[in-house]
């Protein structure tokens, strides 16, 4: 199980759609820096394919006004929990 | 763990820098060890000695330089994306017939081979982009 | 919070499309406008893509106390920038009503923003 | 040219997503490789998005004299990199076919290159 | 009529799309770097809405090899022709 | 007729600055004026004096000043952008208490205002972004 890390929007880019068509069936996804705005309701539809593995990164929501507006089958977890994500993943892989 | 970041992002110009910064904070106060951070492309950049942030915004040369003081982090810089971007040590400066420098110890200008060395050395080596 | 058919003339519109904390061209592109309402000139902002997401309510500081611009735009009025701008596509995109955000921005249709655009001199996009 | 249903396992995979030209990111990334390479890992290349546009034949130095990097692919065989690897989909989009192409990558349907990046230990994007 | 200068590829970003609605009736369009992708007959759709409108760098295709794969409907010009544009234009817009 | 070149991106990392040293030439050569290229963002990065690229590759600091020597170009550096990224000439260093520089005429450190005026002074502002 890898982790994918993506920093960028699917309301502005292709690069969402990238990480997503290298993940591997057990992989996990998390949204960090402006890729947070993917946890937004009208966007979560991007990673529909990935139901209970989308994360994201508590500490950019909140610097970006995202917190509380953010889907509900998104799971947010703090940079603690995102150094427990790369520890429990076998590797990471980033797109940006 | 043994963990390696390759950072890729320019300070101040996006957030990777910042990010990168944050999580190697957070994986040291976990107990894992840093092992060194490999300064790539525009990466190169947060070795720029003379940086001089506005004071209400955060120093990143200077936060690099204390993870390498406080943890034994090594700060290692391309030397090939550093040269053309304008960034030298004392040594490459004579090298080259320039005066002055634009980087200096604790970062450290070596080759693309140690950032394959990193990976295969860490259990996790994670990268910050643009 | 209503569309205009007629966007009102200017000397510089300056064309924001990026977000908040991940860049620093939002920052960069708000100061380009703030030096030029200081020189007098007559300045409009335009949030388009995912520059609309500088206008969400409630930003703070970032994790390593980056300021972020949401101070910043606070300040637009003390400059005399009081037209502000948003695609109205971009905020439906993004699921945005204007009771999500600051400053209260006029949203432009598509027609009205080509429209904008063409009454400028001179755009700046950031 | 054929697809792989079972891409070959490895020690590095790199993924290229950037045209030749427009930036640096398709010669860093093909650096990293070479040097991979050389220090003996078996490497595979992947070019996907718009790094396709990387083994289109024909091209040339930039305008101020720019290399590029199509030199630098033709050096591959030399380093022991064999196995090169291209999106199918992207290929697609763009209206590519292997005739329009140098050094005679394999595409990789949907399925393949998920597959292909399970089975390598480390994986570096540019 | 302004001159909008493109550098990004309608195959991975949405800046062409922000190019375009943000173009008058008379506006022109130039594709340079990156963005003379969009001259490949397999994305020249999303330019459809500028008949007679579409430009593109010469240097920039001969260099990415696209010379000989362009479109017949895009117009290219040398970076001559691209300080022409910028003559009969009266002001010129860059997205990126 | 009146120019003005705004350049966005970094040397090397994107192809920006070569796409606007290449408009510069041909638009001097079409016996246009050049009044001045700023640099703002990453654009800054294009004044780094001590840039040591491969000769095999453009050298773009020395194009710029070139341009500067040979049509009166002015060189000009938004300073805000240039001093958090590390670009100082000898009195910012001074001022900010740093030995050494690494920005050098005939670039100029100064305001965000020049732009403006080079928007408004010029016919025509191009912008070259990464």
């Amino acid at each position: 199980m890898k982790l994918h890390i993506l920093n960028r929007s699917p309301a502005s880019s292709q690069v969402p759609a990238q990480a997503l068509s290298a993940m591997g069936p057990e992989d996990r996804l998390l949204l960090i820096e402006d890729g947070v705005q993917g946890a937004l309701p009208a966007l979560i539809h991007h990673y529909a394919a990935i139901p209970g593995r989308l994360y994201a990164l508590r500490e950019d929501l909140v610097a970006r006004g995202l917190i509380g507006r953010c889907d509900g089958t998104v799971q947010v977890v703090d940079v603690d929990g995102f150094v427990t994500l790369t520890e429990e993943a076998e590797q990471t892989l980033s797109w940006y | 763990m043994r963990y390696g970041i390759l950072l890729l992002g320019a300070p101040y110009s996006d957030q990777a820098s910042h990010s990168a910064l944050r999580f190697a904070r957070a994986l040291l106060a976990r107990g894992h060890r840093l092992e060194a951070v490999f300064f790539y492309h525009d990466g190169v950049y947060n070795a720029a000695r003379l940086a001089a942030p506005p004071q209400d915004e955060p120093h990143l040369v200077d936060g690099w330089a204390t993870l390498h003081a406080e943890h034994g982090v090594a700060l290692q810089v391309c030397i090939a994306a550093a040269l053309r971007r304008g960034l030298l040590d004392e040594r490459e400066a004579a090298r080259h017939g320039k005066a002055g420098h634009s980087v200096e110890a604790p970062f450290e200008l070596t080759g693309v081979g140690q950032l394959i060395d990193l990976g295969q050395r860490c259990d996790r080596l994670v990268t910050f982009g643009p | 919070m209503h569309d205009v058919t007629a966007p009102t003339a200017g000397d510089l519109l300056v064309i924001l499309r990026h977000s908040p904390h991940g860049s620093s061209w939002l920052r960069e592109g708000l100061d380009a406008a703030l030096v030029g309402a200081a020189f007098g000139q007559r300045v409009h902002l335009l949030f388009m893509g995912e520059g609309v997401t500088a206008l969400v309510e409630g930003q703070q500081a970032g994790a390593l106390g980056q300021k972020g611009t949401a101070p910043t735009l606070e300040m637009l009025e003390m400059y005399d920038i009081e037209t502000l701008w948003v695609e109205a596509q971009a905020l439906a995109r993004f699921g945005l009503s204007p009771a999500d955000l600051m400053l209260d921005p006029v949203p432009l249709s598509a027609d009205a923003l080509a429209r904008a655009v063409a009454t400028h001199p001179l755009v700046l996009t950031f």
